[in-house]
């Protein structure tokens, strides 16, 4: 690359003070500032850092099994009859999901800041007990903030974060009545200021400065591996890549890689009830200024709803708002029906239970694939298993389940 | 227009002079209703507060405790918006010249509505923003506090347990109006402010600076008011102590004007201890 | 090696007649044996065939996920003061266990064959979901027998198998009241005979020749990882591995590429009440000759009972019964104790959750690493993950799992 | 003692010179108690049936369909075991030495029981043996064989659907007694057996062997007795026909003669059916 390039490219990240474009930065209350100020030189030591790195490395691949496989998906290549799909295989990670990616990276950087306790917000509960296994291994005491719905819906994940010694807080909106992920978010930033100290484990690209950059950075590996693996089997990049996106974690893992291969399409796909980046607006919340769904004065998120727990989430994390205003990656949405049928037609086709968050990316994915030629190669990231879903499936499939 | 500056600096030297602390009061606007709220101001002003803050609500509220939270949601769902709260500080300022008027809350807020056409709208009216999520490097820390400038109103600072000595340097160097010493790490209305701590944390922050320094979070009783009376804070800030009362008050009361009476008892009651 | 050590290896299998030593066989009704001839004969040439074991490598690296890892367990390790312990994770193979391995394995021999249909039996619900799924991914229509009370147990599983498409059929004894494991070990065979086109997905070392060695075949890549990796981490063999035995597919896959090295020592650790191997006596059923638990007379297996489903079975692979005989393999067994504090110690030291079954060999597997000193080598086959079995530890923890 | 081979090839010459099919019985040991199923053989014996077997039951029977799983399972329950079925065979051939006594089940009994001790057990007391799970390449298949023929009493071999000409060959080399056709691919009392099929399959096996060769699987009611009367079998087994009649009348029955009479004049009824 040459100079100008490498100025150029949309790989560098957000400026000094935590912009990507106009979107991000740190809206922090000052009780937070030091402990950001703190995290971010951190962070910065830890990367360039070959121990650290190394250990990350080296838990990556021997705790949580990676890289896991880019697998042709032949079947379903053949049922949609157009380009070439492949599955990048995040649901087959420790934990069955790509969040273990980054809360293995940040517990190590809680660990290598000497940090004694870690705090972590989560929608769908597969950040929580990524976060919590994590804490297990390395030793944390780890308290995880989950909103009163989510618990009620996602109760095996609250049981799991248990059996790894975590301990769950109940979260609700100011009326106390209910609670999603975004009264997780607000809740543990109220802890995490009671409690400076602490390590706060965020689990998508949001939040103020530097955790959109702490999380693209650990996510990247997806994406990555998507690189190396598909020069490996085609011998060149695909055409496309499509994930799903809630805070936009997975998403922003997978392509990254890939901002300047402009000859890449990528897709970010939003539920269709939570779809900031098509149907927000511009706001500044919970430290990070991005497009949201907000009330006209902007004193308040409006409510979101979706099959998936884990991409209801009224905003997106800001490097992806970036991207959609310099056009480079293409934002839309699906219907729950159309996730369900895809969640459907990958469990018959290929005999793998997607979570119901990247069921979003794959009817996506399916569309832009019918319109393209065999010669062409789309990538899906499978970002999740779908086991925590299936109560669900069944309660909307009923009679038509089968013997 | 008044120079408003000066309205807070005179009350500040006033106090000094009569060797005072400041009373700051804080309520929500729109809570329980926006009619009331707007009699709870006035008759706090009538109790002799010297500073009220105006919180604007939102819902995400990342500083505030239960007490404050549920009344940011209690006034959203009643249907108060910015524009409303700004009413309400216009009308508040029309029935008291005197006191020291601050609208405080979330920077969203302000940049929806569009930071200069904000500034323009409360000139006169208010004197100081507080915004709890706007730290000195973020974009719109420079273009609020100039189009305030311009306006003669003050942008608070916010110095919390958490802020080194380093920090506190930087942050007064263009500070205004006063200093907020935040006296707990966390979130208003839930721990009790130790009174050394505070102490030493408002000496470090005068090594820096000669403005007033007033002291927040954690002082909700008659009692506290009282240990706090005794500190080195140029003024005190009463706010889920006093929200508290308006949402026990409101329970059993409907009447708008009975509910500001309660809360102005309640004030007086406070202001006595702090300067007895 | 020299010609008298391959002669006299134990990796050598079964004699040309299905026996290992005096157990195996095929003990099969007429109606079967030309099947199981036809399958025999499919599963050599199939075996010998390059571009057939080149397609089960594919798919065991793509689909399944493999090489997944030989974990090095420091926290366990630490916790428990002697031997370093190693997990080899097949839990986070493809729909968590090992049993993928073999069904995958199968369901390609079934397609090799031109099979059009899939029958398999299920105790857990593990074997059931991983063929359903390859049954899936080739196109096969699967009906899959499981115990009646198993179906209650194993609930997502069986919605899990409905989701790939495949057909469950609920199993009773004789009495119609209740049904486990041998009870859909029965029906599936009474139904393959009636359908003798049909191909039979035996889910473990089990039932008449060849499927002990077929099962045995496919599953020995856990041992052939093991060894690798065991090799490269540790530049030697380990001292002992600890696996679970129900059937006896995952501890045969771990230790069969051990068996001629005898400095390696080998335990098979059964559930109490279902050990056949320490409390069994000799028997034939089912199509084979093993220790099983059995009536007086013969006419019946004894009611058995484990906190893990997968190895609640009467008997087990025949080989085993041979290892045990000339003393190759500890065979023991733990309580559910044992085995429920061993599956919440892996929880909490290492924020791994392992499956029951897997949770009765890391219970042996703490007593004897316990006894050797810090520079032995202990590996232990994590065979399954635990999610299925969460609703039964909260069961048991009641109030004792914490906020 | 009675050359035991002789009665059964004794049964079937008299029979072919009668022009007549052998009439093979089934029950299963201790069903419905042990009592009560020794009167059964016995009555059956006296309804005319050439041969009966005397199946000992097995929990994990995998070549029975639902109905006589079930009164395997619910003999063992009632308290049967193998010693118990030779026990009833032996008092069934003291109250019938012309009928031909074949003892059915699964190897697991016998070799449990010790495969020479059984065979010197039912010496002069049984003519043959039907083990499903004993297929000619295990070992027990000519351990049980040879420890059998010493006492004169035939293994019989199964000859199924899915057996090829090859393999017939092989089967009906040593075989001994009779030939058994099983008539169906599967398990016993579920599908009905194909008059055509039935006998095409009975045509390949007498290619190779001058045994004679019953039919069996899928022959239950009087009806299709009636057209497998017109088969070319040389007798015909009916299993879990007759054990159902006797799953009804014990639902209702308790006394053990009227029960036995109850089988009795089935049996005569289908035999009437087959040789008219
Ligand atoms: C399986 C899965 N996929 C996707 C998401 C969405 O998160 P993100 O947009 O950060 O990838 C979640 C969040 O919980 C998740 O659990
Ligand atoms: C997770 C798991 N482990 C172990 C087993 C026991 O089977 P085997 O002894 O064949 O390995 C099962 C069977 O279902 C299982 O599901």
């Amino acid at each position: 690359m040459t100079i100008e390039e490498i100025k150029n490219s949309l790989k560098n990240g957000p400026n000094d003070k935590g912009y990507y474009g106009d979107f991000g930065g740190r809206y922090a209350p000052e009780i937070l500032m030091p402990n950001l100020i703190e995290l971010e030189d951190a962070f910065e030591q830890a990367i360039n850092d070959k121990s650290f790195i190394d250990e990350f490395d080296y838990y990556l691949k021997d705790y949580v099994g990676r890289p896991n496989p880019l697998y042709f998906a032949e079947q379903l290549t053949k049922k949609i009859g157009g380009a070439k799909i492949y599955l990048k295989s995040d649901h087959l990670n420790h934990l069955g999901a790509h969040k273990i990616n980054n809360s293995l990276f940040q517990i190590l950087l809680a660990k290598y800041m000497g940090k004694t306790k870690i705090y972590c917000e989560t929608g769908a509960g597969a950040h929580l007990i990524a976060t919590a296994a994590c804490g297990a291994r390395f030793n944390f005491p780890v308290i995880g903030y989950m909103g009163k719905d989510d618990i009620f819906l996602q109760s095996t994940n609250v049981l799991k974060a248990k059996l790894f010694g975590a301990e769950v807080v109940e979260c609700v909106d100011g009326t106390g009545e209910k609670g999603v992920l975004k009264d997780a978010c607000t809740s543990v930033l109220k802890a995490w200021s009671s409690d400076p100290k602490a390590f706060y484990c965020c689990g998508s690209a949001i939040g103020p400065h530097p955790f959109p950059k702490i999380v693209q950075y650990a996510q990247s590996i997806i994406g990555k591996e998507i690189k190396k693996q598909i020069l490996e089997k085609e011998n060149r990049l695909p055409d496309a890549i499509v994930a799903c996106i809630g805070g936009g974690s997975n998403l922003i893992g997978c392509i990254h890689d890939f901002l300047d291969d402009k000859e890449v399409a990528l897709y970010g796909v939003e539920a269709e009830h939570s779809s900031a980046l098509t149907n927000g607006s511009i706001g500044i919340m919970q430290g990070f200024k991005s497009f949201m769904l907000q009330s006209n004065d902007g004193s308040a998120t409006l409510d979101t709803k979706s099959l998936a727990s884990g991409i209801n989430f009224y905003s997106c994390g800001p490097e992806h708002s970036y991207l959609k205003s310099i056009g480079r990656v293409n934002y839309t949405y699906a219907t729950d029906e159309e996730a369900f049928s895809a969640f459907q037609l990958l469990c018959k086709t290929e005999g793998i239970l997607p979570a119901f968050e990247p069921s979003f990316a794959i009817a996506q994915a399916i569309k832009i694939a019918k319109e393209m030629d065999s010669d062409k190669i789309v990538v899906i990231n499978i970002c999740g298993r779908g086991d925590k879903d299936i109560d669900t499936a069944e309660r909307m499939l009923g009679d038509k389940l089968g013997k | 227009m008044i120079n408003l500056e000066n309205r807070i600096s005179k009350i500040f030297k006033n106090l000094k002079s009569e060797n005072k602390k400041a009373f700051i009061s804080f309520t929500t606007a729109g809570y329980p209703d926006e009619d009331t709220s707007l009699e709870i101001i006035k008759s706090v002003a009538d109790s002799g507060a010297n500073i009220h803050e105006i919180s604007f609500p939102h819902a995400e509220a990342q500083a505030d405790g239960p007490i404050i939270q549920l009344a940011n949601i209690e006034s959203i769902k009643n249907g108060i918006n910015f524009e409303k709260v700004i009413n309400i500080a216009k009308k508040s300022r029309e029935y008291n010249q005197d006191i020291g008027l601050v609208m405080m809350g979330y920077l969203n807020n302000i940049f929806i509505y569009g930071i200069d056409k904000f500034a323009k709208e409360v000139s006169g009216i208010i004197d100081a923003v507080i915004c709890v999520d706007l730290p000195e490097d973020v974009i719109e820390e420079r273009l609020l506090k100039e189009a305030l400038k311009k306006e003669n109103i003050a942008l608070i600072k916010l110095v919390t347990p958490t802020t080194s000595d380093e920090r506190i340097q930087k942050l007064v160097k263009d500070a205004d109006g006063f200093i907020y010493s935040v006296n707990v790490a966390g979130i208003t209305g839930v721990k009790s402010a130790q009174i050394d701590m505070v102490n030493s944390q408002i000496s470090r922050i005068k090594k820096y600076t000669d403005l007033p320094v007033v002291s927040g979070f954690g002082i909700k009783t008659e009692e506290d008011v009282k240990v706090f009376s005794k500190s080195n804070a140029d003024g005190i800030v009463i706010g889920s102590g006093i929200v508290e009362k308006i949402q026990e008050v409101s329970k059993i009361e409907t009447n708008k004007s009975k509910i500001a009476d309660f809360v102005k008892d309640f004030c007086s009651k406070l202001i006595i201890n702090l300067n007895s």
